[in-house]
C-alpha cells in the first residue's frame, strides 16, 4: 500500500537497505559522509526521544516529536552549505540540529522559557513558526533577499502536508514562481495533520501541486536518506543558479502522536505502524553502511554511547534551565522600549518586590 | 441538575441543538473523528455522521468563508478555531464578509454563524496558544461576541449562540474548560437572551467587572477582600449590557475592571470610558484597570506573571478604594 | 502571439466568425438561443457603456467595465439553470444581468446609495464582492450546502486572473477537491489585474491550476461564446452528476481600463488593444449569425432599439435613484438592532434634526 | 519650503529615504508601473529600478510575509495595501509575525518593516475602501502606528518610519492626499522623532485631542467656536504620547476625542480610559468621543453623515462645557 502511495518517489535505497539506481538522481558519499549522516539521525532520535520524556515528567510543556522523520530532515538539511538559509516547523529538529542549534537551545521553547531559543541569524536557521504556513512566506522574502544581493545561496523551507492546504503557503508558491526565487520548498508529507489523514479526500500527489503555479515538482522517498540528499542538493543547486524553486515532497509518516498533547489511538491503527517499522530510515542507513562494510560494530557502538551521553546532557540540562526574570518579558517588544512600557515594567517590579517585602516582614 | 465541566457543558449545548435543528452543522480542525483537540465536539461525529460534523482542511479562512457559504445556503455553522492564535487567518472573512453581509444585503441574508474559540492563557502553552483576541471581534460592527465563565452559562449561551440569527464569536476560556458547576440539562434555554451581564456576587465598596476566565479569578479575590467586592461577569462582549455595571458603580463609586488581553486598545478602556460617561459624579476614583502587559504574551514559565491574578485584582480595589 | 498564448483553448467559432469542431466540445443551440446570446451581449454591453458615461457626468461614483468580456460572463451564465447560484465580482454585469438582476440594481452600488443592489437568494446571485477572492470560498461553502441537501443544483463561482494569486481562492481550491463539490470555479483570464500583466512572469497558464489540486482544468477561448456555453455545460452537468469541481479559464481581454479611477495609458499600449478588437466577442457571434441566416438586419436593428431603449432607462433611472435616509445605515447590522445602535441611531436623528429646526427657526 | 500635497509629500520621502539607504526596498501592488492607485510610489520604479519598486501578486499575505523576509535578510521593505479594506488578509502575519519576531528572536531578529495603508473615508468610494483600522494595531503590542495629517508631517514621519527599527503601521489619510501644505524638502529629518504628539493650535476652554484625516476637520471646528479650542494632533497612536493632553487637560477641564473609526473599542476609549485616570480631578466632565458609529462603514452617499464633521465636533465641544 505505502509502495502504490510512493508511486513516482525517488528511491536510491530500498527498505531493506539496497542501493539502487535512478535514471534522474544519484548520489555518491564518502563513507564518513555516510557515517556522519547516520550518526546525526541517531542522535536526533536520541534527543527526540529525551524530550518525550522530559514532557512526561512536567519537565517541558510540550514536544513534537521527529520520530520517523529523520531521514527527510537530517538529509536535507546536509543538502545544504553553511551559507545557505533553512526555515524549519516546530517538528524539525533533525534540522535545526544540523544547522548547529544546541539542544538546549531547541529545547527551551518547549520547555516554555522563551518563544525563541537560538539566534537565528547567527545559526542561518530561523526559529521554529507554529502558525501553519507563516514561515513558507518568510522564506520567499528570504529568497528574494538572496536574489537582490545576488548572493550564491539558496533557502530551504519546511512545511508539512497539512499546511499546503493554508493560503500563505499557495500564495509562497505563486511569489516562487513569479519571481524564480531561489528556494526549496520542502514538504514532510508524514500523512497526518494532526488526525486529518493526508489520503482522507484521494487528493492529488502533493508535489504535484508545483506543476500548477510553474516549477517543477518531485516526491521522494523520505525514509531513504541518499535519495533526500540526491533531490535536494539538484534542488539547491538549480535554486543557486538562477533555476528557480523546485517543490520537494518527501514521502514520510509520523510514527510518534502529534504531540505529546495527542492521542493518536482515537484516530489511527496501531498496525498502520507496522508497515512502517519496517521503513525506518536509520534501520535501512544501517544495513547498507553494515553490508558495504562501511562502518562495523564499533562505530554503531560509539554513536550508542554518544547518544547515551546526550541523554544525560538533555536532561541535566533541561532540568538546570531556569525562567527568566518575569520582568524580562517587556525586553525587545520594541528595539528601545516605550514609555508605557517602562512604566508597566517598573510597575510589575514594584508589584512583586511587595510580596517579597511582605515575607521578610 | 448535573456537575460538568465548561467541556461537557459545552459538548452538552452543542449536541442539544444539534438535535433541535438539522440545519446546524459543524466544521473545523480536527473535530470530527478526534473530537477537536479539547475535546468539546466528542462523539458528535459519530452520532450525526460526517456530513453534520465536518473535519475541515487546515485553512482557517477556508473554514469561516465557508461558513459564510453554507450560511448564504441556510444552514447555521458552527466552526472551531483550534487557538485563539489561528484565528487571524480568517480574520479578513470575518470582518469584511461575517460581519458585513447582513448589512450590505439590507437584510436578506443571514449570517447565523458561530466562530468558536478556545481562548486565553494559563493552560502553559507554546506561543499563539494563549491569546486574548476579543478587542479585535468587539471594535467590528456586526458581531456579537460571548464569553461564557461557567458550565451552566457555557450550556445556555452556545445553544443562545446557535440560535442567535447574527454571527457570534464565541470566546470559550480554555483554561476554564475543566472546571465543574451545575447545569440543568433539562431546561429548553434557546430562547433565553445572552446579550446580558451578570451580577454574581453582591457588595458595596467597590465593583469589579470581568469576564471570560477573569471571573473565578475575581470571585476569588472578593471572596479574599477585606472590603465588600460586587463581581459582575459581563458576558456579552459584544453589544455590551453596562447597565448594571453603571447601578452597581452608582452606589459604590469604584469600579475595576479585568482581562488577560493587553492593557491599550482592550475591553476595559471601552468599559471605563462608558462608565465615566454614565457615572460621571458617582466615581469617587477613575477607572482602573487590571491586565495584561503590553507585550506579546510571553513563554509559558512567565505567563502566570503576565496574567491578572487575585493579587493584583486585590490590589486595584485597594488603589481605587485609596485614590 | 494571441492564439499562441491561446494554445490549447476549446475554441468552437473562429475570430472570423466560422463555425470549427473540437474534438472533446460541441453545442448545439437554436437559432432562438443563439439571438438570445447576442441580444443580451449587447445588452450588456450597452449597459456598460451608459454606466461609464454616468461615472464621466458625476452620476455614478465608479464604474467596472465589462467590455470585451461579454462573451465569457453571458455564455457562461447562460449555461445556469435557474436552480443554480452565481457568485460574481465587480465586472460581471454580464451575469448578474443574465441572472435577471435588474440594472438599477446593478447600478445602485456604484451609484454608492448601498453595498449590495438586490436580494441574492431571490435572483440566486450573490451581491458583487470586492475583496479579491473572499467570494470563492462562500460559492465552496454554499456547495457544500447544495451536497448536503442533495440538491440536483450546480455553483459557479467568478474570478479573475489576478485573484488566482490570493490564499482564498487557493484554499477554495483545497475545499472543492476534497469535498467533490458541485462547483464551476469560472476564472476570468482578461490578461490584467490592474496594472499587472497576467503573462509579466511567464507563469504557468492558470487552468493548469487545477490539476496540482486534483480536479480538470481547462482553458475556452472566452471571447467565443458557443466555446463558453459547451464547457461551462460540460462543466455544471459534471458538478451536478456528483463529478466534482472544475477550473474554467476563459481567456479574454480586458478592453477598458481597470475601472473609471484607473489611467491604462501608463502601463499598457494602446496598440495592444487592436488584436483584441480583432477578436471582439460579439462581433464574432454577430457574423456568424448572419453569415448562417439566422438573424438578419432588421434583428439586429431591433437589438440596437432595445439597447437605446435600455440607455434610456438607465440614464433616468439612475438619477431619479436617491440616496436613502441617513439613520438607515443603522438597519441590518444586527436582525434586531442593539440598545447601543438605538441610541446612536436616535441621536443622529436629533442631531440632524436641530439643523433642520435651526433652518426653519 | 516648498508646497506640496500630502501625497506629493509622501513620495518625496519615499524617495529621500531610498536614495539614503539601498537597503529600502518597496513591494505593493500596482507600485511600479502605475506609480500605485495613488500615485504614491509614482516614479520611483523608473529611477530605482523593479528591483528596489517591486510589482507583487494580487496578495496581501504574501506582501507582508514576503516582508517579513526580507527584514529577516537586512532589508527594510516598505510595502503599499492599496486600501485599508484589504489589509485584513494579512492580518496573521501582521499580528503573529510582524509584531513578534523582535520579542520571539529576543532582540536578534528587526523588523524594520513599515506597512503603509491609505484609510479613512470620504471620498465617494465603494465598500471597503474607507474604513479605519487603526484600533486593530494599536492593540497588538510590537507594533507602532503613526499618521501624519498635513504635508510636512507627512514628509517627516514616512522617512522617520522607514529608519525605525521596529516595525510601523503606517496609515495615509487618502482624503488629504490632495491636501497642500509647506514642506522643508532640504531638511534632513530621519532622525527626528515621530512618537509624539503634535500641538497644533492653542486654547483655553477645551481640549480636542484627533488624529490623520480628522485634524483638519478639528482645526476647522476650532477656527469656528465660539470659545477657545485646543487642538492635538495625536500623530503617534501607538506608543500614544499623551503627556501634551494631560497637560492641556489640566488647563482646560475638558476633553473631546475624534476618530472617523467606530466608537466602541476605538482609540477615543483609550484615551478617555488614560486621561481620566491621569487627570481625574481636573476633568470637569467626562471625555467625550465624536466618532463613526458602530455599523459598518455606509454606502458613500451616506459617508457624510457618518464621518464626524465640524459641527459634531462643535456639538461635543458645547455639551463638554455644558456638563
Ligand atoms: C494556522 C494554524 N492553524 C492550526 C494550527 C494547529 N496545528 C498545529 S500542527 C497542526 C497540523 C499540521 O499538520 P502538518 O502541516 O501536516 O504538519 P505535521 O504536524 O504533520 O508535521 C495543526 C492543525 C496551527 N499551528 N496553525
Ligand atoms: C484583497 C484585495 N486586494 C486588492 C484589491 C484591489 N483591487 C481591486 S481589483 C484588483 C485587480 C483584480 O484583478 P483580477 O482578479 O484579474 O480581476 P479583474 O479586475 O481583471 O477583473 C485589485 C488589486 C481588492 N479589491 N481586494
Ligand atoms: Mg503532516
Ligand atoms: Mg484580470
Amino acid at each position: 500500500m505505502v509502495d502504490a502511495l510512493l508511486g513516482s518517489a525517488v528511491q536510491l535505497l530500498t527498505p531493506e537497505g539496497e542501493r539502487v539506481e535512478h535514471p534522474d538522481f544519484d548520489i555518491t558519499l564518502t563513507d564518513a559522509e555516510l557515517r556522519s549522516l547516520y550518526r546525526d539521525m541517531v542522535l536526533v532520535r536520541r534527543l527526540d526521544a529525551e524530550a518525550t520524556a522530559l514532557q512526561r515528567q512536567g519537565e517541558i510543556g510540550l514536544w513534537a516529536s521527529s520520530l520517523g522523520q529523520e531521514a527527510a530532515q537530517v538529509g536535507s538539511a546536509h543538502s545544504l552549505r553553511s551559507s545557505d538559509y533553512a526555515f524549519p516547523t516546530y517538528r524539525d529538529h533533525g534540522v535545526s540540529w544540523c544547522r548547529g542549534v544546541q539542544p538546549m537551545e531547541i529545547l527551551a521553547m518547549f520547555r516554555g522559557i522563551t518563544n525563541g531559543g537560538w539566534d537565528p541569524i547567527a545559526r542561518r536557521c530561523s526559529l521554529y513558526t507554529i502558525v501553519i504556513g507563516n514561515q513558507v512566506l518568510h522564506a520567499a522574502g528570504y529568497a528574494m533577499g538572496v536574489q537582490l544581493d545576488g548572493a550564491d545561496e539558496a533557502v530551504i523551507v519546511y512545511f508539512g502536508d497539512g499546511a499546503t492546504d493554508e493560503g500563505d503557503v499557495n500564495e509562497a508558491f505563486v511569489l516562487g514562481a513569479d519571481y524564480q526565487l531561489p528556494l526549496v520548498y520542502f514538504c514532510e508529507n508524514n500523512q497526518w495533520a494532526i488526525s486529518s489523514p493526508r489520503d482522507r479526500f484521494n487528493r492529488a500527489p502533493l508535489y504535484q501541486r508545483a506543476a500548477g503555479f510553474g516549477f517543477p515538482g518531485v516526491r521522494v522517498d523520505g525514509n531513504d536518506i541518499l535519495a533526500v540528499m540526491a533531490v535536494t542538493r539538484m534542488a539547491l543547486d538549480r535554486a543557486r543558479s538562477g533555476g528557480g524553486p523546485t517543490l520537494v515532497e518527501a514521502f514520510t509518516y509520523r510514527m510518534g502522536a502529534h504531540t505529546t498533547s495527542d492521542d493518536p489511538t482515537r484516530y489511527r491503527h496501531a498496525e498502520d505502524l507496522e508497515i512502517w517499522r519496517l521503513r525506518d530510515p536509520i534501520e535501512r542507513l544501517k544495513v547498507y553502511l553494515a553490508r558495504n562494510g562501511m562502518a562495523d560494530r564499533s562505530y554503531f557502538d560509539q554513536v550508542d554511547h554518544e547518544a547515551a551521553d546526550l541523554a544525560v546532557l538533555v536532561r541535566d540540562g533541561v532540568r538546570a534551565m531556569a525562567a527568566p526574570a518575569p520582568e524580562t518579558m517587556f525586553d525587545h517588544v520594541y528595539v528601545d522600549p516605550t514609555a508605557e512600557l517602562v512604566a508597566q515594567r517598573a510597575g510589575l517590579i514594584a508589584y512583586e518586590e511587595s510580596f517579597a517585602e511582605g515575607l521578610t516582614a | 441538575m448535573t456537575e460538568l465541566t465548561i467541556a461537557k457543558a459545552l459538548n452538552a449545548g452543542l449536541r442539544r441543538a444539534m438535535e433541535h435543528d438539522s440545519r446546524v452543522v459543524l466544521m473545523g480542525e480536527d473535530i470530527g473523528r478526534l473530537g477537536g483537540v479539547f475535546r468539546i465536539t466528542d462523539g458528535l461525529q459519530k452520532d450525526f455522521g460526517e456530513h453534520r460534523v465536518i473535519d475541515s482542511p487546515l485553512a482557517e479562512s477556508a473554514i469561516v468563508g465557508a461558513a459564510v457559504g453554507l450560511a448564504m445556503r441556510g444552514y447555521r455553522p458552527v466552526v472551531e478555531i483550534q487557538f485563539d492564535g489561528f484565528v487571524y487567518p480568517a480574520f479578513d472573512q470575518i470582518v469584511s464578509q461575517v460581519a458585513k453581509t447582513l448589512r450590505r444585503s439590507e437584510g436578506a441574508v443571514r449570517m447565523p454563524v458561530v466562530i468558536r474559540i478556545p481562548y486565553g492563557g494559563g493552560i502553559g502553552a507554546v506561543e499563539h496558544h494563549s491569546e486574548s483576541p476579543e478587542a479585535y471581534f468587539v471594535h467590528t460592527a456586526g458581531l456579537r461576541v460571548l464569553t461564557p465563565s461557567d458550565p451552566g452559562a457555557a450550556y445556555r449561551t452556545i445553544q443562545q449562540a446557535i440560535a442567535c440569527d447574527d454571527p457570534v464569536v464565541y470566546l470559550e476560556p480554555k483554561r476554564r474548560y475543566w472546571d465543574k458547576g451545575e447545569v440543568d440539562l433539562a431546561a429548553d434555554v434557546r430562547s433565553g437572551d445572552p446579550w446580558c451581564s451578570r451580577l454574581l456576587r453582591e457588595g458595596t465598596d467597590v465593583t469589579v467587572a470581568c469576564y471570560g476566565p477573569m471571573v473565578r479569578t475575581c470571585l476569588e479575590a472578593a471572596s479574599a477582600a477585606d472590603v465588600s467586592v460586587e463581581v459582575i461577569d459581563l458576558q456579552s462582549l459584544s453589544p455590551l449590557d453596562l447597565d448594571p455595571v453603571a447601578a452597581s458603580v452608582e452606589r459604590t463609586g469604584h469600579l475595576v475592571v479585568v482581562h488577560e488581553a493587553s492593557k491599550t486598545g482592550g475591553l476595559g478602556a471601552e468599559v471605563a470610558a462608558r462608565i465615566t460617561e454614565r457615572c460621571f459624579y458617582s466615581l469617587e476614583a477613575p477607572v482602573l484597570r487590571v491586565t495584561g502587559y503590553d507585550v506579546p504574551y510571553p513563554a509559558s514559565r512567565l505567563e502566570e506573571h503576565f496574567l491578572p491574578d487575585l493579587d493584583r485584582v486585590l490590589d486595584a480595589v485597594d488603589r481605587s478604594l485609596a485614590w
